[in-house]
C-alpha cells in the first residue's frame, strides 16, 4: 500500500501548451484556403517545406541539446513557426527560401536562445526578416492573383517553378508575373508604394489591376480568412483580447489620422486593415505568447506600438508590408513594457481614505 | 627560462586565453562592421596591431612620469596621435584600402581593446613585455577579424581573399579565390546582423574548444588547505 | 456615494481580481447528514495545533482523563490548550507524524479511549449575557477554540481585540472544490452558529454583521434566513461562487470594497472574520461548556464508496474516518487533508484530525491523476500566456515570480511581492504548461525565511566575534600590566633577600635546562651549550639533566624543591600530584609563558638560566612579565645574584601553581598525574605537551639533543602503552640525575619507576597513551626535529 | 605656422584640463574601501578559517585585493554567486580543495566525555561554548555557527558536528521531492 | 589646500607636454605625406576620369580643367563640378558630377562623361546607399548595367526611350528593382539636357577649382 505525495493544487484545469498550439494552427486554415483560391499551391508547398525544415531542425537541435525530443518535439510550437513562416513567404518563392527560413527561426532565433519559451523574438517573424534582408530579390517576387496571371498554373506548374524556378513550359517567374499588359504584378502596398513616389495619388494607384475593386484582389478575403481564424481564437480564449484590439484599433487611428490630413497620399484605413499581413499578424502574431508582453496593460501598450510602428513602415519606410518589422522592434520593447506594467498588487499602494 | 615562460603567458593571453576579440569582446565597432572581407579585416587589424605595439610601448615607456589622474587622456593622446599617422600614411600608400575601411581608421582611436591594454597592461609593465603584449593582442585580434571576415566572405558572396589589390599591390589580384558562385548573395551574412551572428558562432566556437581542453586537462591533485585558526593568543 | 451596507442590500457586490471555477464537486456530499463521531481506538493528540507556541502538558504517561479534561495549560495569549476528546488513558507522549506537508513529526499523546466516554464536570450556562466579558473570553480560551477554517489562529485572540470593529464578518463561503463542512454545519445547526455569533457580537459590539455565503450553498443560505430573520445588523450576503472567494482578503473585498494593506491584519480597518466552524465552537464552549474536541470533517472523493461529513474526535487517525466511508484500495493512494487547491498529501494514513481539518480527500485517478499515470502531464517551458496573471486573486505576476524563484533573485522576489502570494494555488491550477508554480512559491518562501534566519546569525556571531577580539585584546593589556607590576615587586625582593641562594642556584639551574629543552631543535651544537650552561651557572646541567628539570618543574613546590635537592624520588611523585590539580588552569597559561620563555632565553643560554627560576611563579601569565624583567636586569645580576635568586625560589614555592614552563616536561609530568587521575586527563595533557613542544621547537636555539631526547621519552610512551607510565617517572629521576651530576641513561632510571607505577592502573596508561598517539602522529609529522 | 599655432593650442588646452583634472583628483577624492565591508556583509560570518583567512572579515579584505571568491566552504554555491554578483566576476565553482559539504551543522559536546580542558572554549571564535576549568563544557546552540574549530583541539575528541535537525519549524519544501515522492 | 596647487601645477604641465608632444609628432608625419596623399587623391580622380571618357580622346590634365557648375541655369539638377576633356585644346567631352535625389534610398552620387555631340562617354555611380542586392546594381562591381548609358543619345525633347522599360524605355530595370534605374535614367537625361544647352559656357569659363596650381 503506497501513499504518493504532491505539493498543491492537486487538481487541474488539464489544458495544455500543445493543444493550444494546435488550436493556433487549426485557426489559420481559412486564411490558408483564401490564399490558396486566390495565389494557388504555392504557400501550400512553402508551409510543407518549412514544417517539414521546422521538424527536422528541432529535432537536430534538441538532441545536441540533450533534451527530451518526443514531448518539445511535437509540442506543435515548431510547426506553428513553420507555418506562419509559409504563410508570408511569396508563393513562387524558390523552395530553399522556406527551407533556410524555417532553419533559421527553429536553430537561430528558437533554440540558441534556450527552446521555446526563452525566445525573445517571434521565430516566424525574425526568419522573414532575414530572408527579406538576405535574399530581397526572390522575397518580393509576388506572384499576382491566379485570375490576373496571363497563364493558368496548376500544382505541377507551381512546384516545378519552387523548385526549378522555371515551369515545365519554360516559363520563368518573372514571366509569369507579368501581366498581359508587360506589367510586372506587385502586392497592393507596394503598388500603392511605388506609385507614391512617381507622384500618383493613392485614387490613381487605387486603379491598379492588382487592387481590383477593393483592397487587393485575393488580399482582402485573405486577411477576412485570418480575422475568422483570429475571431475563433478569441472564442476559445486560446489567444487574449487585448494585443490584437489594440493593434487594429492603433492601426486604424494612426491610418484614419494620415488619412484625414492628406487623402491624396494615405491609404484608407480599411486599406491598411485588408491589405498586406495585417490580419495575419494581428491574431496570430502579435499573440506569440512567448515572445509578447504578458500584463493586459502591457498588452495593451504592445498591440498599440505594433499598430503605430506598422503604420509609420508602411508610410515612411523602405519595405512596403511592416509587420515583421514592427512586431520585432515591439518584441524588444516587450520586457521593458512589462517592466512599466506590472499591475498593483492586493494591498499595496491603496489610496489614503479620504 | 623565466622570462621565456613569461612572454609564453603573453602569447597565450593575447592569442587564445583572453582575445581581445572573442573575450574580451573589446572593439567591437569596427570588428562587425570592417569584416564584410578578409581584405578589409587583415587592413584594419594589421593597422589596429601597429597602433597597439606602438601605444603599448610608448604609454610603457613614459608610465612613470604619467601621474594617476590624469593617465586616461595622455593614453589617448598617445594612441590618437598614432591612429592619426597611420591614417596618414595608409592614405599615401594604400590610398584603394583607406578609401575602403573609411570611417573605421579614426575609429581605432576609440578600440578599448587599446586602450584597454595600455591601462591594463603597459602602464604597468616594462616595454618589452609590453611591446610583446602589444603585438600578441594586436595578433589575436587580427586573427578573429580575419577569420570573421573569412566566414562573412563565404557565406556572402562566396569569394576569398577578394580586393586583395587594394591592400598589398597589383601582384595580389591572384590571390582571389572564388569558393562558389550564386545568382543572389547571401545579404545577411554581408550587412552587420551577420557579423553579429558569425560572432556568436566564433565565441561559442572559442567556448567548445575550451570546454574539451579544460576536460582533456587531469584533474589537479588535490592539495590540503591549510585552515587557519581564529585564536588570538599569538 | 453608496454604503456598503446599501450596496449589500442591494445584493450587489465588489470583485477581487482573477479567481477560477474548479469543478466543485460538492454534491459527494452535501445532501448527506454529518454522521455522528465514532471513538478510535487510540486518539493521537498533536500538542500543538495551531499558530503559536504550545502549552505545557498538565498530563503524564498512565494518567486517567475524562473527556473534555484539559490535557495542556497555556501561559501565553497565543498558545492554546487541547483537552481529551473522550475519556481514557494516556499511553503515550511520544513524537508522532503531524498533519503537516511535511510529514515530520512532533510531540503528541497517545489517548487509549476507555470507551465509556465519561464527561469531565461541565457547568452549562444558558445565557451568556450572564457572564462578564472577561469570563467569556476566558471560557473561549480554555476551552482551546482556534480558527477552524485552516489557519488556526487563537480565537481568544481575535474576540478580544481593543480596535473598533465595523464590520464582523462571518466567512461561510468555503470555496474549495469537495468541501461542504461549514455547508452542513449551517444546514443542521444554525441555531448554535448564530448564538455564537451573537457572543463575538457581544464581545465586539460591530456595527454590521456580514455573513459571506457562496450562492451554491442554496440549503444552508436557507437554514441561515430562517435562523437570521429577525435580527436586523446580521446581513447575509449571497456571493457568486468563485475560487477563493473564501480567502479572508478577498471576502473582505467582496463584502466591502476596501482591500486590507499588506502585512496588516483587518482588525485595523475595523474588520473581524470568523469561520463558522468556530462561531459553533464558541457557542458550544460559552454555553455549554464544551472545549474544542470534535469538529465537522468532510470526507470525500470518488475513491471512497460512501462519502460523507463526520464528526470526528480530534486526533482521530484518518484512516479510521476513510475506512469508515469506505475507502477501495488501490495500488496507488493519495489522501489529501484539506481541500484539493490548498490542501496537503499525507504521508500515510495515521495522520490525526486536528483543530484546523476541514478535509480529507481520497481521490480516484480519474479526478486527480497520480503523478505514475500516464494521464498526468509533465512540466513544459513556460510560454508566458499570462493566464496565471489573469486568475491571481492577489494581483501578482506568476510567471515572473517563477522566473525569479527559479532564478533565486530574492531582491526581485521581494519586488513582485512574493509574500503576498496567499498559495490559492489558482495560478497553477489554469497553467498550461502544467507548472508547479506554487510549489516554486513555497520554496522561494522558504528560501528567504532561512535566509533572513541566516543573516540574522550571520550578523550576531559577527558581532559576538568582534566582542570577544576586543575582549581577548583587553585581557592580552591587562595580563601585561600585571606581569609587570609583579615583575617590579619581585625585583625589589630578589634584591634584598640573599639567604637562599644556594637552593635558589639549583633552581635556576633547573629553569635554565628546561627552558632549553623546550628551544632545543634548533642549536646544533649541543654540546657547547651543555657546557656554557654549566660554567654559567655553576650547577652541572647536562643535557640529560636539563631535559629531567624540564619534565619535573611545572609545579615546584617548596618540597619539591627540596626534594630534588636530596635527589628523592619521592618528591617527584608529590610534584606530580600537585601538578594534577592544577592541570586544566594550566594549560591558557603554559602557552603564553612558553613563548615568552622561548623568547627570553634565545640571547644566551647563560643569561636565560638566571631568569628562568623567576618563571617558575605563579600563574603562567605573571611569569611573561617576570621573563621581560629579568630580562632587563640579567646583565647586573649576573655575577651577584645568587642571594636574590633564593628570595625567587621563595616566592616560586609559595606559588605552588601550575606553572607550564616547558610543555615537553609538562606531557610527561602531567603523564604521571594522569596515573593519579583519569585517564583522560592525561589525554588531554598529552596533546597540549604535544601541541607546545611543536611550537617550542621552532626557532629556539638550544641543544638539538635535548629535543631529540624529549621526543624520545614521547615515542616510548606512545609506543609501550603499559610501560608508558615508567616514562613519567624515569624524568623525575632524571631531575634527581641533575642534581647529583650524572648524566645517566634513561634504561636505568625507567626501572627504578617502573617499580613505583607498578601499582597505578595499567589501564590509565593505555589511554594516555592511545591520545598522545594520535596527536604525536600529527605534530611529529610536521616537526622535522622530532623523529 | 599653424602647425605651432596648433601645438601651442593644443598644449594650452591640455593645461587647463590637466589643471582642472589636479583639481577633481584632490577635491573630490574618496575615501575607503567600502567594498570589503560589503562582501563582510556577504559572508556567512562563521570565523571558521577554511578560506585560509583568520575570521570573515580577513577574507572579505583579501577578495576585495584580488583573492579568490570562491574559497568560503560555509557560504557554499550562493555565497560565490552574490560575491560574483557585486564584484561584477563570473562565478566560480568552490574550490575543491574545500569540503563542499556545507549543510547547517552545530557542534554538539558529549558531555560524560568532557573533561573541562577549556580548550574547544578558548577556540570558538564566537565565544558559543561556556563552561570552566573542570567543569564540563557546553554549546549554546543559537550562537553556534558551526565551523567545526573547535573539533580539533578537544584533547578527548568529546565534540561532534551534528546537522541541524529537522522541526516542522525551520522545515523547507523541497523542490525535489514534491510533487513526487513515493512513501510507502 | 596645501596639496592642492602642486597637484593642478604638475597635472597641467605634464599633460600639455603630452599634448604638444603628440600634436608635434602628427604635423610633422603630415608634413611627411602631405605630397603623397595629394598624388593619390590625384590618381583617384584621374582613373574616376579616364573611366569615362576614353585616353584617347583627351590630351589635357583634365582634373585640372574643371568648373565649379555655374549655378542658377538649372536648379533642378544638382551638379557639382565639371571636368572638360580637350584634344588639342578643342573640347571634346565633359565630366559632370552630378546627383540623382530620388533613389529609393537617398542620393545617387554620379560621374556623367557626355561627348561633344551629345552621346554620353560613360556613367559612373560615385556613392549610393540602395537596398542591397537590389539596388546596389548599379555599381560598376554589381554589374556592368551602367554600362549600357554609353553611346546613346538623346534625341528630340520627346525621347521615349530614355526611360526604363515598365515605363516603355530603352533601359533594364533591375529585377525586384524600378525605382533605383528609374531615378538614374531620369538625372543622365537632365544632365545630357543640361550639357546640350550649356555647352559653349561650360568649355569657355576659365577653370576655376580642384586642384591648387
Amino acid at each position: 500500500m503506497a501513499f504518493w505525495i504532491a505539493s498543491s493544487p492537486h487538481n487541474h484545469q488539464k489544458n495544455e501548451t500543445s493543444s493550444l498550439m494546435r488550436l493556433v494552427v487549426y485557426a489559420t486554415i481559412p486564411g490558408i484556403f483564401a490564399q490558396w483560391y486566390f495565389f494557388g499551391w504555392g504557400n501550400l508547398i512553402h508551409i510543407s517545406l518549412a514544417v517539414a525544415a521546422a521538424i527536422i531542425a528541432e529535432f537536430t537541435v534538441l538532441a545536441l541539446r540533450n533534451k527530451k525530443i518526443t514531448p518539445q518535439l511535437f509540442d506543435g510550437s515548431a510547426i506553428l513557426t513553420a507555418v506562419l513562416l509559409g504563410i508570408s513567404l511569396p508563393a513562387l518563392a524558390p523552395w530553399w527560401i522556406s527551407v533556410i527560413g524555417s532553419l533559421f527561426a527553429i536553430a537561430l532565433v528558437k533554440q540558441l536562445y534556450g527552446g521555446l519559451g526563452h525566445n525573445p523574438f517571434n521565430p516566424a517573424m525574425a526568419a522573414y526578416v532575414m530572408l527579406l534582408i538576405s535574399f530581397p530579390l526572390q522575397m518580393t517576387q509576388w506572384q499576382p492573383p491566379l485570375s490576373l496571371l496571363a497563364m493558368d498554373i496548376q500544382l505541377s506548374d507551381t512546384l516545378a517553378v519552387i523548385f526549378s524556378g522555371y515551369t515545365p513550359q519554360g516559363y520563368s517567374v518573372e514571366q509569369i508575373r507579368t501581366h498581359i499588359d508587360g506589367f510586372t504584378m506587385a502586392t497592393p502596398l507596394d503598388t500603392v508604394k511605388t506609385n507614391m513616389t512617381l507622384g500618383l495619388t493613392v485614387v490613381e494607384s487605387m486603379q491598379a489591376p492588382t487592387i481590383g475593386k477593393h483592397f487587393g484582389v485575393g488580399w482582402e478575403w485573405i486577411n477576412a480568412g485570418f480575422l475568422l481564424g483570429g475571431l475563433f481564437l478569441l472564442g476559445k480564449e486560446a489567444i487574449p483580447w487585448s494585443t490584437p484590439v489594440s493593434f487594429l484599433l492603433s492601426l486604424f487611428i494612426c491610418s484614419f489620422i494620415a488619412f484625414m490630413i492628406s487623402p491624396d497620399s494615405n491609404a484608407s484605413t480599411m486599406f491598411h486593415w485588408f491589405t498586406g499581413a495585417t490580419m495575419l499578424g494581428a491574431f496570430f502574431i502579435i499573440t506569440d505568447p512567448v515572445s509578447g508582453a504578458t500584463s493586459v496593460k502591457g498588452r495593451l501598450v504592445f498591440g498599440a506600438l505594433a499598430g503605430l510602428l506598422v503604420f509609420l513602415i508602411r508610410k515612411f519606410g523602405g519595405y512596403p508590408d511592416a509587420v515583421a518589422f514592427a512586431v520585432l522592434l515591439c518584441n524588444m520593447a516587450a520586457p521593458l513594457i512589462d517592466q512599466y506594467t506590472r499591475p498593483r498588487t492586493y494591498g499595496h499602494d491603496l489610496e489614503v481614505k479620504k | 627560462m623565466k622570462i621565456n615562460s613569461e612572454y609564453k603567458e603573453l602569447a597565450w593571453q593575447g592569442l587564445w586565453k583572453n582575445n581581445p576579440g572573442l573575450v574580451q569582446l573589446l572593439g567591437l565597432c569596427p570588428l562587425l562592421a570592417v569584416t564584410s572581407t578578409v581584405v578589409n579585416a587583415l587592413g584594419l587589424g594589421i593597422a589596429t596591431m601597429f597602433v597597439l605595439i606602438c601605444s603599448n610601448a610608448t604609454v610603457s615607456a613614459i608610465r612613470q612620469w604619467v601621474p594617476k589622474e590624469i593617465r586616461i587622456p595622455i593614453f589617448v593622446l598617445i594612441i590618437a596621435t598614432f591612429v592619426t599617422c597611420v591614417q596618414l600614411l595608409m592614405n599615401a600608400f594604400t590610398y584603394d584600402l583607406y578609401q575602403s575601411l573609411g570611417i573605421f581608421l579614426p575609429l581605432i582611436v576609440t578600440n578599448c581593446a587599446i586602450i584597454g591594454r595600455a591601462e591594463a597592461y603597459a602602464s604597468k609593465n616594462p616595454i618589452k613585455q609590453s611591446s610583446f603584449d602589444g603585438l600578441m593582442m594586436g595578433l589575436g585580434f587580427l586573427a578573429v577579424l580575419v577569420v570573421l571576415g573569412a566566414v562573412r566572405e563565404v557565406l556572402g558572396q562566396g569569394t576569398l581573399f577578394d580586393g586583395a589589390n587594394l591592400l598589398l599591390g597589383q601582384w595580389a589580384t591572384g590571390l582571389r579565390v572564388e569558393i562558389y558562385s550564386l545568382d543572389s548573395q547571401f545579404l545577411l551574412m554581408i550587412l552587420p546582423p551577420g557579423a553579429f551572428i558569425a560572432m556568436g558562432f566564433l565565441i561559442a566556437g572559442k567556448n567548445v574548444i575550451d570546454h574539451k581542453i579544460a576536460q582533456a586537462k587531469p584533474k589537479k591533485l588535490e592539495q590540503a588547505i591549510e585552515r587557519v585558526r581564529v585564536n588570538f593568543e599569538n | 456615494m453608496e454604503s456598503v451596507i446599501e450596496r449589500i442590500e442591494r445584493g450587489s457586490f465588489w470583485q477581487f481580481h482573477g479567481g477560477i471555477h474548479p469543478p466543485e464537486q460538492k454534491f459527494l456530499t452535501c445532501t448527506k447528514p454529518i454522521a455522528s463521531a465514532q471513538i478510535p481506538e487510540q486518539l493521537i493528540i498533536p500538542i500543538r495545533q495551531h499558530i503559536g507556541q504550545a502549552g505545557n502538558l498538565v498530563v503524564k504517561v498512565g494518567d486517567k482523563v475524562l473527556k473534555g479534561q484539559i490535557l495542556s495549560a497555556c501561559d501565553s495569549p497565543m498558545s492554546v490548550p487541547i483537552h481529551a476528546p473522550t475519556s481514557g488513558t494516556i499511553t503515550a507522549i511520544q513524537s508522532m507524524a503531524i498533519p503537516h506537508p511535511s510529514g515530520l513529526s512532533e510531540a503528541c499523546i497517545i489517548l487509549t479511549p476507555d470507551g465509556e466516554d465519561t464527561w469531565k464536570q461541565r457547568h452549562i450556562c444558558p445565557d451568556f449575557h450572564l457572564l462578564s466579558k472577561i469570563q467569556i473570553i476566558e471560557k473561549i480560551a480554555n476551552a482551546g477554540i482556534s480558527g477552524m477554517g485552516g489557519a488556526g489562529f487563537p480565537t481568544q485572540v481575535k474576540v478580544s481585540t481593543l480596535a473598533k470593529i465595523d464590520y464582523l464578518i462571518i466567512n461561510a463561503a468555503e470555496c474549495e472544490p469537495y468541501i461542504t463542512a461549514d455547508d452542513l454545519l449551517l444546514q443542521e445547526h444554525s441555531p448554535t452558529i448564530l448564538d455564537g455569533i451573537k457572543i463575538i457580537d457581544h464581545l465586539l459590539s460591530p456595527k454590521n454583521i456580514l455573513i459571506g455565503i457562496e450562492e451554491n450553498k442554496t440549503e444552508a443560505t436557507d437554514a441561515l434566513k430562517k435562523a437570521t430573520a429577525d435580527i436586523d445588523h446580521i446581513k447575509i450576503c449571497v456571493i457568486p461562487t468563485k475560487y477563493p472567494s473564501g480567502g479572508e482578503k478577498q471576502l473582505i473585498k467582496i463584502l466591502t470594497g476596501q482591500e486590507v494593506p499588506s502585512g496588516v491584519l483587518p482588525s485595523s480597518l475595523g474588520m473581524v472574520m470568523q469561520n463558522v466552524a468556530t462561531c459553533f465552537a464558541i457557542a458550544d464552549a460559552v454555553i455549554n461548556d464544551t472545549p474544542l474536541i470534535k469538529r465537522v470533517v468532510t470526507i470525500s472523493g470518488q475513491a471512497l464508496e460512501k462519502p460523507q461529513n463526520v464528526w470526528a474526535l480530534i486526533g482521530t487517525p484518518v484512516g479510521f474516518l476513510t475506512r469508515q466511508c469506505g475507502y477501495n484500495n488501490s495500488k496507488n493512494r493519495h489522501l489529501i487533508m484539506g481541500g484539493p487547491m490548498m490542501g496537503f498529501s499525507l504521508p500515510h494514513d495515521q495522520i490525526p484530525v486536528i483543530k484546523t481539518t476541514n478535509c480529507i480527500l481520497a481521490p480516484s485517478e480519474i479526478e486527480i491523476a497520480s503523478p505514475f499515470s500516464s494521464t498526468s502531464s509533465k512540466e513544459v517551458e513556460c510560454i508566458r500566456c499570462g493566464q496565471c496573471a489573469d486568475v491571481c486573486p492577489a494581483q501578482l505576476l506568476p510567471q515572473e515570480l517563477q522566473w525569479s524563484a527559479k532564478a533565486k533573485d530574492q531582491a526581485q522576489l521581494a519586488k513582485l511581492n512574493l509574500f503576498d502570494c496567499i498559495e490559492c494555488g489558482a495560478c497553477a491550477y489554469v497553467c498550461p504548461s502544467q507548472i508547479p508554480l506554487v510549489h516554486y512559491y513555497r520554496v522561494a518562501k522558504a528560501e528567504i525565511r532561512q535566509q533572513k534566519l541566516l543573516d540574522i546569525k550571520a550578523e550576531k556571531a559577527k558581532v559576538r566575534f568582534e566582542a570577544r577580539k576586543q575582549r581577548l585584546e583587553r585581557e592580552k593589556v591587562a595580563r601585561a600590566e600585571k606581569h609587570k607590576k609583579a615583575a617590579e615587586a619581585r625585583k625589589a625582593r630578589m634584591n634584598t633577600d640573599t639567604s637562599a641562594a644556594k637552593s635558589e642556584k639549583s633552581a635556576v639551574a633547573d629553569a635554565l635546562a628546561r627552558v632549553k629543552a623546550k628551544k632545543a631543535q634548533a642549536s646544533i651544537k649541543q654540546n657547547t651549550a651543555e657546557n656554557d650552561s654549566e660554567d654559567a651557572t655553576t650547577t652541572t646541567t647536562t643535557t640529560s639533566a636539563a631535559e629531567s628539570s624540564n619534565t619535573s618543574t611545572v609545579d615546584i613546590t617548596v618540597e619539591s624543591v627540596a626534594a630534588v635537592d636530596d635527589g628523592k624520588s619521592q618528591v617527584a611523585n608529590a610534584i606530580a600530584r600537585a601538578k594534577a590539580k592544577k592541570l586544566a588552569q594550566k594549560n591558557q597559561a603554559q602557552i603564553d609563558s612558553l613563548d615568552t620563555l622561548q623568547n627570553n632565553e634565545s640571547p644566551s643560554s647563560l643569561t636565560s638560566s638566571q631568569a628562568a627560576p623567576v618563571v617558575i611563579d605563579r600563574k603562567a601569565k605573571v611569569a611573561v612579565a617576570v621573563a621581560k624583567a629579568k630580562e632587563k636586569k640579567r646583565q647586573a645580576s649576573a655575577a651577584n645574584s645568587p642571594s636574590s635568586q633564593v628570595d625567587i625560589i621563595d616566592t616560586a614555592t609559595k606559588a605552588l601553581k601550575p606553572n607550564a614552563v616547558n610543555l615537553d616536561s609538562v606531557s610527561d609530568d602531567k603523564a604521571t598525574q594522569a596515573i593519579d587521575k583519569k585517564a583522560k586527563v592525561a589525554a588531554a595533557m598529552v596533546k597540549a605537551k604535544a601541541q607546545a613542544k611543536m611550537k617550542a621547537s621552532l626557532g629556539t636555539e638550544t641543544s638539538f639533543n635535548n629535543l631529540e631526547k624529549s621526543t624520545t621519552n614521547l615515542e616510548s610512551n606512545i609506543d609501550l602503552g603499559a610501560t608508558s607510565e615508567c616514562d613519567v617517572p624515569a624524568q623525575v629521576k632524571n631531575v634527581e640525575a641533575a642534581k647529583t651530576k650524572k648524566t645517566q641513561g634513561e634504561p636505568q632510571t625507567v626501572s627504578n619507576i617502573d617499580t613505583k607505577n607498578l601499582d597505578r592502573k595499567t589501564k590509565i596508561a593505555a589511554a594516555i597513551a592511545k591520545a598522545k598517539a594520535k596527536k604525536l602522529a600529527a605534530s611529529s609529522d610536521k616537526s622535522p626535529t622530532s623523529e | 605656422m599653424s602647425t605651432v599655432i596648433a601645438i601651442l593650442v593644443l598644449g594650452v588646452i591640455a593645461a587647463l584640463f590637466g589643471a582642472l583634472l589636479g583639481f577633481a583628483s584632490v577635491q573630490f577624492k574618496v575615501q575607503g574601501d567600502p567594498l570589503a565591508e560589503q562582501l563582510d556583509a556577504l559572508l556567512p560570518q562563521t570565523q571558521c578559517g577554511q578560506c585560509g583567512y583568520p575570521g570573515c572579515k580577513p577574507y572579505a579584505q583579501a577578495v576585495a585585493n584580488g583573492e579568490a571568491i570562491n574559497k568560503c566552504a560555509p557560504g557554499g554555491e550562493d555565497t560565490i554567486k552574490k560575491i560574483a554578483d557585486l564584484m561584477g566576476v563570473e562565478v566560480q565553482p568552490l574550490d575543491e580543495n574545500h569540503e563542499a559539504d556545507n549543510s547547517p551543522k552545530v557542534a554538539f559536546i558529549i558531555e560524560e566525555d568532557c573533561i573541562g580542558c577549556t580548550k574547544c572554549i578558548q577556540a570558538c571564535p564566537v565565544d558559543a561554548i561556556i563552561g570552566t576549568t573542570k567543569q564540563m563544557h557546553t554549546i549554546i546552540t543559537d550562537e553556534c555557527t558551526g565551523c567545526d574549530l573547535c573539533v580539533a583541539p578537544c584533547p578527548v575528541d568529546c565534540i561532534e558536528m551534528i546537522p541541524v535537525a529537522t522541526t516542522t519549524q525551520n522545515w523547507q519544501w523541497d523542490l525535489n521531492s514534491i510533487p513526487v515522492v513515493q512513501i510507502n | 589646500m596645501s596639496t592642492l596647487t602642486p597637484a593642478i601645477s604638475k597635472n597641467s604641465k605634464i599633460l600639455a607636454l603630452f599634448a604638444m608632444a603628440c600634436t608635434a609628432t602628427v604635423a610633422f608625419v603630415q608634413l611627411l605625406t602631405e605630397d603623397r596623399i595629394e598624388f593619390q587623391s590625384q590618381q583617384q580622380l584621374i582613373q574616376q576620369l579616364n573611366q569615362v571618357i576614353q585616353t584617347d580622346s583627351h590630351d589635357n590634365e583634365m582634373f585640372r580643367d574643371c568648373i565649379i557648375a555655374p549655378t542658377g541655369k538649372d536648379t533642378e539638377l544638382l551638379i557639382d563640378v565639371i571636368y572638360r576633356a580637350r584634344l588639342n585644346n578643342t573640347p571634346t567631352a565633359a565630366a559632370i558630377k552630378t546627383v540623382a535625389p530620388d533613389g529609393y534610398s537617398g542620393n545617387i552620387e554620379l560621374l556623367i562623361a557626355i561627348n561633344t555631340d551629345g552621346s554620353v562617354s560613360g556613367v559612373r555611380t560615385l556613392l549610393h546607399k540602395e537596398t542591397p542586392g537590389l539596388g546596389d546594381k548599379i555599381e560598376l562591381r554589381k554589374s556592368d548595367w551602367i554600362t549600357t548609358f554609353s553611346g546613346k543619345k538623346v534625341l528630340g525633347n520627346n525621347d521615349n526611350r530614355w526611360a526604363v522599360k515598365k515605363d516603355g524605355g530603352m533601359f533594364d530595370q533591375f529585377t525586384g528593382a524600378t525605382i533605383t534605374p528609374r531615378a538614374v535614367v531620369k538625372t543622365v537625361r537632365k544632365t545630357i539636357d543640361y550639357f546640350q544647352a550649356n555647352q559653349k559656357v561650360i568649355f569657355n569659363t576659365a577653370s576655376n577649382c580642384g586642384v591648387e596650381q
